[in-house]
């Protein structure tokens, strides 16, 4: 409503109002996402003709006897009906749950994702052990991309047409165009093997232990996965300048006399990096839940290596708290975006 | 052009001679203004009217410089306070903007720039020319919001412009434009995006503050009452040149050019007994690529026949007729004179 | 119009559409459950008749819900409240369905001639879509039909396979009006026909608009913000503020003598293009914006910004009432008062004893200049 | 000692590969290389994978039989000793060999006095009593074989989880803290190799945790566990409470041995080849680049030994899928087969010895025989192969299906080069994939499934969990241990003469006399023309110059974890 | 909310340079929009050249195996053939230098089991395009309806469209689709083997792909049904079938298009991770990303295996961004 507003508005609990909207949307949207990964994980291979007993057979030995696996459907409570299980994760995440260990029972405290089917471990804190490579994986990449796609992108579109524009175009082009675990092995086999001028695949060192390999291990996986992303936020950027430099309010800046590097800066770069907030947002939501190709590719211990890992090996509560995890994380960012952009939109502050 | 430039400083405040902005495009060469050629005193107001895509908005953008470092091809001179800017360094002219010449936009939302308070955008163009601190340039901005008649502007300053209601948006782009004093002071369809009521407050405040600041005005508008209400001189624009310039008496009341009186015959007025049918003029406006040869106008001119065939041969010139009012007609004056004595006024008077 | 005690509504036999007390609310709602808030007035209790063969013009500030009213005629909305008769067919609740075959006599043309065509059809296409739509056949068949349109509304029929965007802005416009005509409707409705176009494009629209009503006998209702263009094309005009009807007349008696502040603010806002009055006009100046429809003030919604407002203009809401012969306005206090006839003009000069003293002291809020 | 991670980081220039002391290419295989009694330092093992669990009563990794070792003593255990007389049992607990009765259904074992775990208490016979109890009968340690449990008369036992009064596992017996008896349901030979396995290392009731156990495992060995990171890292440190008197087949060199787990294979090739690590410890040996790498540089290659593992990579031919009933369509496979294109993806000759028998080369009781000669090239020797095809009724070949573990890169490449040599004569073999997860439960292991599907070849391996015919064999040849799921005899072989000479060779006491009935039965297995050999696996594995005490454990087909030393 | 692949453009209006130029133009010929928009798309050399190698592309997945054994049987080998003999027995690599590159395996060899890469790449395009083309039409027919729906009906079908869509944003998708691959049996459906793997991989990739499709539809739809003139339509008593089909529609195509083109390299992508993480169809037949994953131990001993297939997924990826980068441009009216 136009300039109806009067000022000093009761905002904080707007705001607020807001806020426990979009908290009470986005738990709902995980309790969704986890029994959809529950169907997912437990339905369909039931619905495929899965039995319990085949189930637990794949996590006791190598020739167990029906007793054997009789007792680990038994101890894994794999002949509940999946609504009783459901039920029990759904309780372990909010109240935490006890699970047999043999002569005593281990304690698993809220939230808890169950325990690894195949080594007896509580999943959270395999999880908040994961994190910190991953974590490190997406900042290192995330600053390296935006810092560097978003300044191509910006020359690009300030050199319209000329070659340079061009030449960052295409290898913006390339950068989306090549599967990440390709250029991944292609620059393992270069700079690590041939050249030795970074270590090589597995050699992730947490920072706490050394930080300097810590450095050393990422700068590859870093270039590798910022290479992927650089290039779509240049060609996000450069779009979104060649727009914003249309505007009449650039046009405004100009007339009022402002230096052409201010008019770029504090004008135009404003108005376009405010959407691509939005999708760095999301992108980085989406890699903390697990860069599985790079990890995978680089043999980094976060959580997409974990959950390969888990996958082949059916490791289900693993599975599915990564995919509460990421799920959880791709919400998070979706709430923490939407919540900045009212910060760096004034437009959209209101509503 | 053989003359040298120490013709130099002429006697106007700012003068345009022979001003050619033309733009390559894939379709071809766009000639928005083709040859135009006025002057203009301090304290004096100029209405330039003209259909859309006359080439209004070129001129003006063009005597601000704006073109420049674009892909505008320009030629001709522009005078201004006794500085020629054509020719003059991008850099320069920036320095101008702003302090020299200001401008105010048609449409003041999409003119200010989202993220921003109105009164940082004022801020900005003042700290621009003037190396105050923030302290005193808020007060400024203040002061300016407060003789636009934006009611409590020490609150509404730090309002972003969609919070402001159209008319207060309008006058936030006026204390915008004029917070640095400008000389000369371009209004491009300032009025065009307002209801009436809100137009007529405008205008009132336009002509209030040009004569506390004794600026030069151009208007640029195609609504013949806007101008009438405004202006000393009036010029015509069709097809990227000056067809017809005079007094606003000359204009309104001895008018010479048919595209003119089309102009006046196709506008229903409030302040005359309205007539049986309005008296358009035929056709659609001119291709800027592919302009009719000889006289632009000849196609949609019912008296073309009436230029003993120069109509589609000959470029008309732009010739004096008397005290200052030029007209681009091949016609002869007295038939001129006599078409509209005769045919035209009494038509548009009749009831 | 009136209603006989029966229930049934009475239409005078000359109208050809008859508005009665029209309402138009948008909700505006908040939160996850969308709970309701408020609401826009967009149209707030408007009525009028349209007389077979005249123009009715509406005229007003942006937002006061002009075209909200044309789009409710024409049910491309659904009213809130009120009740809409075309033809002595009621047809406010009508199921789309129902008012399918009454749409051939009830067209619209639209203001924005590059968005109210479709770019991926052609012109042929556009036009003969009310054929199609309406599963008319035409003894000559539809090309030849729409060819013969085109040429109507001064095209060239050869046009016929060409796409909207070949066209500047004043020949779409003609285009859809020959999509209007296709079906020889009864009434048109026009929203702001000619604002988007040049002023010399302009002039060539509104000369078709009265050319083809002469020609085909049809009955306008033409929106728009324009007031000098409104005089020029219409019989009667309307003038709205904020969802409501505030002065209704004949062409004659609103231009020269209105009697509501707000169409006289209106007028004399309207810049007139000759140099030599703009130093001695008398100019009533508005100040501020037309508040919001969100939340209108109450009673005379205009009090807020008239010099004329006493109390009982924010306690008593006027009623639309014919001050004059063909004459309805809804104000207390009225201008040109000395053509107020009957009754009101006793209720008017009561109103001027114990309106309860002016509102705004003089000039803050307008008045004359001069 | 110092050398922890600190120093690990940055050493390994190119000086630190070759073979410093003049090793050989295999001279692990039959001597000790680098002997050195030296002490001290850290010795550090690699591991891609992470290990089932670390206890030992809970595992069934090959390696984590040798490795477990070093912290848990078994009643008997393998002799130290590289080539066959590594494979002869040695009392490591027991006092001695334990004592069949008449009927041969109780065996008596004498644990050695004054073995004390590393808090210095005691072990008494109930502990390994009680660790039998726990890997054997309980639901949640579900990962060791369960011999013990198929072997002991314990009808009805619950388990000691559920049934905390030890006493009601009547089938050993505890006389006295020095004495264990175990009672059989039927004779059995070879029960010294079962108490050789992990699982009689003792486990004082008190101390269980159940799978939590692993973490903190009672040592007996000469190192006591100081951290276990599960999936992450295992450290052991000395043992003072081990009494070297008491135990002839280890040492106690380093001060400390590290594991990681979880770590990248290729990465571990080339820390192993930096001396940055010392062991791969799953002894499978060297990643493809590495093999590369090691197969063109002689100076690598004697770095490295090429063991046999106690693996036979085979494929079944199922004797109940049409038309593999037929004995001679089973021979046109076993003749059309391309030995060599099946080698290959075990990485050709130092991948695995081409197979002709069911048994390997480091099983007791191996003899070399070829039953079907396929070519001196052993690519195939196709008349033969048709020639069978024609006695089978099926001149111009027939269509089948081979399942395969579709994660399991090698074997599928085995399987499409099976599927490529068997096109040669017509017979059309369709690649099935099935998740290994529900191999043996859901796919291969079920034979209605096999059926169903007419999954006529079946690719496999085996590897024995004791190096005797009857420990590699029993499982996947005897027609009475075929089952409705979890099978191994998946070409479901059910011969009367196999089944006899199986249990006439278990209850047999004389080593000699049962080795020879070991022989026939793999005579006879190669016979039916179902079981279709490919190699007998061999790992190429690398030694750091750095490590002492090397020689490969014919047991186990890797080193000797028991023994290995580093140099400083 | 990836923008690159947004393609909002206001569709084509207020162009005043198309605007029919009554006097001293030329003749006017009726141009329709994909007129224009191919006039504009020639112009583009890149755009141009990717169109060339997608059609290329294409042709070959469709003449790689047929008719008549089709190009492989043309270049020789078939791409399940191995050629032990020229491995090295030791290493299992190509004896030759280069990968075994020679007259008979233009591409060179597969390491263990010696299969001719070239004939093994064309096979596989059939895999990466058919999996990509059937997976992009499975998402623009669920995006393109579920986006229709939620923009033209608005309220809470909108409401219920846009929480579906962003609860399935929220989804791991990768993860998922690993998940489900490894569980789908090796029967069902009346499809078995690669065919049901083909059909779960397109089922799933398109399935959960759609979401990117529908925001773009819907908000292209929201936009055009502020437009008069579909007011004009209704106003003529069209039904809403007309409306969403003659009137919407055609206006739809465009983005659709765009978007189509621009997803077709992300699913290519998406198959091929998937074969690279080994769920993807199964060996032999050939797959790019399967055969990527093959190279990754051998990327130091025989380097070719891994660039050949990597350059392909490469070429191909970047051909139909090309393509869909162009078409792009020459269908948005704004971009000139
Ligand atoms: N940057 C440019 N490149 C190419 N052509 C341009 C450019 N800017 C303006 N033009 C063309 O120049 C002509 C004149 O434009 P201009 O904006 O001056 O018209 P105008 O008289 O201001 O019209 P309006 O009343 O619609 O604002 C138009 O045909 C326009 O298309
Ligand atoms: N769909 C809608 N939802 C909510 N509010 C609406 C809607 N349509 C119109 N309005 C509001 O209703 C009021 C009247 O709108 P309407 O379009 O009828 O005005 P108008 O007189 O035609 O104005 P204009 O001259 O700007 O076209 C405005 O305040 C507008 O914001
Ligand atoms: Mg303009
Ligand atoms: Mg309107």
């Amino acid at each position: 409503m136009p300039g109806s507003d009067p000022p000093g508005h009761p905002g904080r609990t707007i705001v607020f109002a807001f806020i426990v909207r979009r908290v009470i949307a986005a738990v709902l949207m995980l309790v969704i996402v986890s029994v959809a990964t529950f169907a997912i994980f437990f339905l369909i291979p039931r619905a495929l003709g899965q039995t319990p007993e085949g189930m637990a057979a794949r996590y006791v030995g190598r020739d167990a006897t029906p007793e054997a696996i009789q007792g680990a459907v038994r101890r894994l409570h794999l002949d509940d009906p999946l609504i009783v299980q459901y039920g029990r994760f759904a309780q372990g995440i909010v109240m935490g749950q006890d699970y047999s260990l043999g002569p005593r029972k281990a304690e698993c405290p809220a939230p808890c994702f169950g325990f690894s089917f195949n080594n007896n471990q509580p999943v959270w804190p395999t999880l908040l052990d994961r994190l910190p490579a991953t974590v490190s994986l997406a900042i290192g990449a995330s600053v390296i991309w935006v810092v560097g796609g978003v300044s191509i992108g910006v020359i690009s579109a300030l050199r319209r047409g000329t070659a340079l524009d061009r030449a960052a175009m295409t290898v913006a082009l390339a950068g989306v165009s090549l599967p990440i675990y390709f250029t991944g092995l292609v620059s393992l086999a270069l700079f690590a093997y041939t050249l030795g001028i970074f270590p090589g695949g597995g050699s992730y060192t947490p920072f706490t232990e050394n930080p300097v390999m810590w450095f050393q291990s990422l700068v590859l996986p870093w270039i590798t996965l910022a290479f992927l992303y650089a290039a779509t936020y240049a060609r996000l950027t450069r779009a979104g300048m060649l727009e914003t430099m249309g505007e009449d309010y650039i046009r405004t800046a100009r007339a009022k006399g402002l230096k052409e590097r201010t008019v770029v800066t504090k004008h135009a770069l404003r108005a376009t990096l405010t959407p691509i907030l939005t999708i760095f947002g999301l992108d980085l939501g989406l890699l903390l839940g697990g860069a599985v190709l790079t990890e995978s590719t680089f043999s980094i211990p976060g959580i997409g290596k974990l959950v390969i890992d888990a996958i082949r090996g059916n490791d289900l509560p693993v599975v599915l708290g990564v995919t509460m995890f990421a799920a959880f994380f791709i919400v998070l960012a979706n709430f923490i975006v939407d919540v900045l952009y009212a910060v760096v939109d004034p437009r959209v502050r209101l509503s | 052009m053989t003359a040298p430039h120490t013709s130099g400083a002429s006697g106007s405040f700012l003068e345009l001679r022979d001003l050619r902005i033309h733009f390559p495009t894939e379709d071809g060469l766009v000639k928005s203004v083709d040859g135009l050629s006025f002057k203009l005193e301090r304290g004096k107001t100029l209405g330039i009217v003209g259909e859309s895509g006359s080439g209004k908005s070129v001129t003006s953008l063009g005597i601000l410089g704006l073109h420049k470092g674009g892909r505008a091809k320009i030629s001709g001179e522009i005078w201004l306070d006794g500085e020629e800017l054509v020719s003059a360094s991008a850099d320069h002219v920036r320095t101008l903007r702003g302090k020299k010449m200001a401008m105010i936009f048609q449409d003041p939302l999409s003119s200010m720039h989202p993220f921003y308070t109105v009164g940082d955008q004022i801020i900005e163009a003042y700290r621009i020319h003037n190396d105050v601190s923030k302290k005193v340039a808020r007060k400024h901005a203040i002061d300016m919001l407060g003789r636009v008649g934006i009611p409590q502007p020490d609150r509404r300053v730090d309002s972003y412009p969609h919070e402001f209601s159209g008319g207060m948006r309008q006058r936030a782009m006026i204390a915008m434009a004029l917070s640095c004093d400008p000389e000369l002071l371009i209004a491009d369809e300032p009025t065009t995006a307002l209801d009436v009521t809100v137009q007529a407050q405008i205008l009132d405040l336009m002509l209030d503050l040009q004569r506390e600041f004794n600026s030069a005005l151009i208007v640029i508008t195609h609504d013949l009452g806007v101008v009438a209400e405004l202006s000393d001189d009036i010029l015509v624009m069709y097809g990227g040149r000056c067809i017809e310039y005079g007094t606003a008496e000359d204009i309104f009341y001895r008018p010479e050019h048919p595209y003119t009186w089309g102009l006046l015959g196709s506008m229903p007025r409030l302040d005359r007994e309205p007539t049986e049918r309005l008296m358009p003029i035929k056709g659609t406006p001119p291709s800027l690529i592919n302009v009719p040869s000889g006289c632009a106008f000849n196609p949609r001119c019912p008296y073309s026949d009436r230029t003993a065939g120069k109509a589609t041969t000959v470029v008309p010139e732009l010739v004096e007729s008397d005290g200052g009012h030029l007209v681009r007609c091949h016609m002869p004056v007295a038939e001129r004179r006599a078409i509209w004595e005769n045919e035209i006024k009494p038509m548009m008077e009749s009831a | 119009m009136t209603v006989d005690d029966k229930g049934t509504v009475v239409t005078d036999r000359e109208a050809l559409l008859s508005v009665q007390g029209l309402k138009k609310h948008f909700p505006v709602t908040k939160g996850l459950l969308k709970r309701q808030v408020g609401a826009v007035r967009a149209v707030d209790g408007i009525s009028f008749d349209v007389r077979k063969g005249e123009t009715l013009g509406l005229v007003g500030e942006s937002g006061c819900g002009k075209s909200t009213t044309g789009r409710l005629i024409t049910r491309l909305m659904d009213p809130t409240e009120g009740r809409i008769v075309f033809e002595g067919n009621d047809i406010t609740h009508m199921s789309q369905a129902r008012i399918r075959p009454l749409r051939r006599d009830l067209q619209m043309i639209f203001q924005d001639p590059y968005s109210s065509l479709n770019p991926r059809h052609t012109v042929g296409s556009i036009v003969g879509a009310p054929f199609r739509i309406q599963g008319v056949q035409t003894e000559q068949g539809t090309k030849k039909a729409v060819q013969e349109l085109l040429e109507l509304v001064g095209l060239n029929p050869e046009h016929y396979n060409r796409y909207p965007h070949e066209f500047s802005g004043g020949q779409r416009q003609r285009i859809g009006i020959a999509r209007t005509l296709a079906l020889k409707p009864k009434l048109i409705i026009a929203d702001e026909p000619v604002s988007a176009l040049d002023v010399s494009i302009q002039a060539q629209v509104v000369n078709l608009l009265e050319d083809l009503q002469s020609e085909l006998d049809l009955t306008y209702v033409i929106v728009a913000h324009d007031l000098s263009v409104i005089r020029h094309i219409s019989d009667r005009v309307a003038v709205m503020y904020l969802g409501k009807i505030v002065e209704l007349a004949d062409r004659k008696g609103l231009y020269e003598s209105p009697m509501h502040p707000y169409t006289n603010a209106l007028m004399s806002a309207v810049p007139i293009p000759d140099p030599a009055r703009r130093k001695d006009r008398e100019r009533i100046r508005l100040q501020g914006d037309v508040p919001s429809p969100l939340n209108p003030p109450p009673a005379c919604r205009f009090h807020t910004r008239c010099w004329k407002a006493q109390v009982i203009c924010k306690t008593e809401e006027p009623p639309l009432v014919e001050l004059a012969p063909g004459h309805q306005v809804a104000c207390h206090f009225p201008e040109n008062a000395d053509k107020v006839t009957g009754p009101a003009a006793a209720k008017i000069a009561q109103n001027t004893q114990d309106g309860g003293g002016l509102l705004h002291p003089k000039g803050t809020v307008g008045g004359t200049t001069g | 000692a110092c050398g922890g991670t600190a120093g690990g980081g940055n050493t390994g220039s190119g000086g630190g590969t070759g073979a410093a002391s003049g090793a050989k290419h295999n001279d692990a295989y039959t001597k000790v290389v680098n002997p050195s009694d030296a002490k001290g330092g850290t010795l550090k093992f690699a591991l891609s994978d992470e290990p089932d669990s670390m206890d030992p009563g809970n595992t069934y990794y090959a390696w984590n039989w040798n490795f477990s070792r070093l912290y848990a003593r078994p009643l008997m255990t393998y002799a130290a000793q590289p080539g066959e007389a590594g494979l002869k049992l040695v009392p490591d607990l027991a006092e001695g060999p334990g004592v069949a009765s008449e009927d041969g259904l109780t065996w008596t074992y004498k644990l050695k006095k004054g073995i004390k775990y590393d808090d210095g208490t005691e072990v008494k016979a109930a502990d390994v009593k009680y660790a039998i109890a726990r890997s054997n009968f309980t639901d949640e340690l579900t990962d060791g074989p369960k011999y013990f449990a198929q072997y002991l008369d314990a009808e009805g036992y619950k388990g000691p989880y559920k049934d905390k009064n030890l006493d009601n596992f009547k089938a050993v017996e505890t006389p006295d803290d020095y004495t264990v008896v175990f009672k059989l349901k039927e004779p059995f030979a070879e029960f010294d190799f079962l108490v050789a396995n992990p699982q009689s290392a003792p486990v004082p009731q008190a101390k269980d945790t159940g799978l939590d156990y692993e973490k903190t495992v009672a040592s007996t060995g000469p190192y006591k566990i100081e951290t276990h990171e599960v999936g992450k890292q295992f450290v052991l440190v000395k043992n003072e409470n081990w009494d070297p008197s008491t135990d002839t087949t280890r040492k106690q060199l380093p001060d400390r041995i590290e594991v990681q787990f979880k770590q990248n294979a290729e990465d571990i090739d080339k820390r192993l080849m930096a001396g940055q690590i010392h062991v791969d410890l799953a002894g499978t040996g060297v990643q493809t680049a590495a093999r590369g790498q090691i197969v063109g540089n002689p100076q690598l290659k004697d770095s490295t030994d090429n063991p046999y593992t106690p693996f036979n990579r085979y494929a079944m031919l199922s004797t109940k899928v049409a038309p593999f009933d037929n004995i001679d369509c089973r021979k046109a496979v076993q003749y059309a087969v391309d030995k060599v294109a099946t080698q290959l993806p075990w990485g050709g000759p130092l991948g695995g010895d081409i197979a002709t028998t069911a048994m390997t080369p480091t099983t007791v009781g191996y003899k070399q025989f070829d039953l079907y000669p396929n070519g001196a090239d052993k690519k195939g020797d196709l008349a033969k192969a048709k020639e069978h095809l024609a006695a089978c009724g099926q001149p111009n070949g027939f269509e089948t299906n081979i399942a395969v573990r579709g994660d399991r890169t090698k074997e599928v490449q085995v399987a499409e080069a099976l599927q490529a040599s068997l096109d040669r004569v017509g017979i059309k073999a369709s690649i099935k994939k099935y998740p290994s997860g529900d191999w043996s439960s859901q796919y291969a292991g079920k034979p209605d499934f096999v059926h169903q599907n007419k999954l006529g070849i079946m690719i496999a391996g085996w590897g024995s969990d004791w190096p005797s015919g009857f420990g590699f064999l029993s499982q996947i040849v005897d027609g009475r241990f075929i089952k409705a799921s979890g099978n191994y005899n998946m070409m479901e072989l059910d011969d009367k003469t196999i089944n006899e000479l199986l249990d006439k060779g278990i209850q047999t006491t004389d080593p000699a006399a049962r080795n020879e009935i070991w022989a026939q039965v793999d005579q006879k297995v190669m016979e039916s023309a179902a079981f279709l050999p490919f190699v007998y696996e061999k790992t190429l594995i690398f030694r750091p110059a750095s490590l002492t005490n090397v020689y490969v454990h014919p047991a186990y087909g890797m080193y000797d974890y028991t023994w290995l030393g580093v140099k400083q | 909310m990836t923008a690159p692949l947004d393609v909002s453009g206001q569709a084509m209006e207020a162009q005043p340079e198309a605007v029919v130029q009554g006097a001293g133009g030329k003749a006017i010929e009726g141009r329709s929009l994909g007129q224009i928009a191919w006039t504009r798309l020639k112009r583009d050399k890149a755009a141009i050249a990717g169109a060339v190698v997608v059609v290329l592309l294409t042709l070959i997945a469709i003449f790689a195996e047929r008719p008549f054994g089709g190009l492989i049987a043309l270049f020789g080998d078939s791409p399940n053939t191995p050629n032990n003999d020229l491995l090295d027995p030791l290493t299992s690599v190509p004896l030759a230098d280069w990968g075994g590159i020679s007259l008979e395996h233009p591409l060179g060899v597969e390491p263990v089991n010696g299969r001719d890469i070239l004939a093994r790449i064309l096979s596989g395009a059939q895999i990466s395009l058919l999996v990509a083309f059937l997976a992009t039409l499975v998402s623009v027919a669920i995006g393109s309806l579920l986006g229709v729906v939620a923009g033209f009906f608005g309220g809470w079908v909108d409401m219920l469209i846009s929480r579906l869509m962003d609860i399935f944003l929220a989804f791991p998708l990768l993860l998922f689709a690993i998940a489900i691959v490894g569980a789908v049996p090796d029967q069902a459906l009346g499809l078995k083997g690669n065919a049901l793997r083909i059909a779960v991989i397109v089922f799933i990739i398109g399935f959960f792909n759609w979401p990117y499709i529908a925001r773009i539809v819907r908000g292209q739809t929201l936009s055009l049904r502020e437009r008069e003139f579909v007011d004009a339509a209704r106003s003529l008593g069209a039904s809403r079938r007309h409306i969403i089909f003659r009137e919407m529609f055609p206006n739809l195509v465009a983005p659709i298009l765009v978007y189509s083109t621009l997803l077709i390299p992300t699913n290519i992508l998406f198959e091929a991770a998937l074969s690279f993480l080994g769920v993807g169809v199964a060996e032999p037949q050939a797959s790019w990303g399967g055969m990527l994953t093959r190279a990754v131990d051998y990327y130091q001993l025989a380097p070719h295996f891994m660039l050949v297939p990597g350059l392909a997924i490469f070429i191909t990826v970047m051909a139909f961004n090309l393509l869909g980068d162009g078409l792009r441009d020459a269908l948005d009216p704004r971009a000139r």
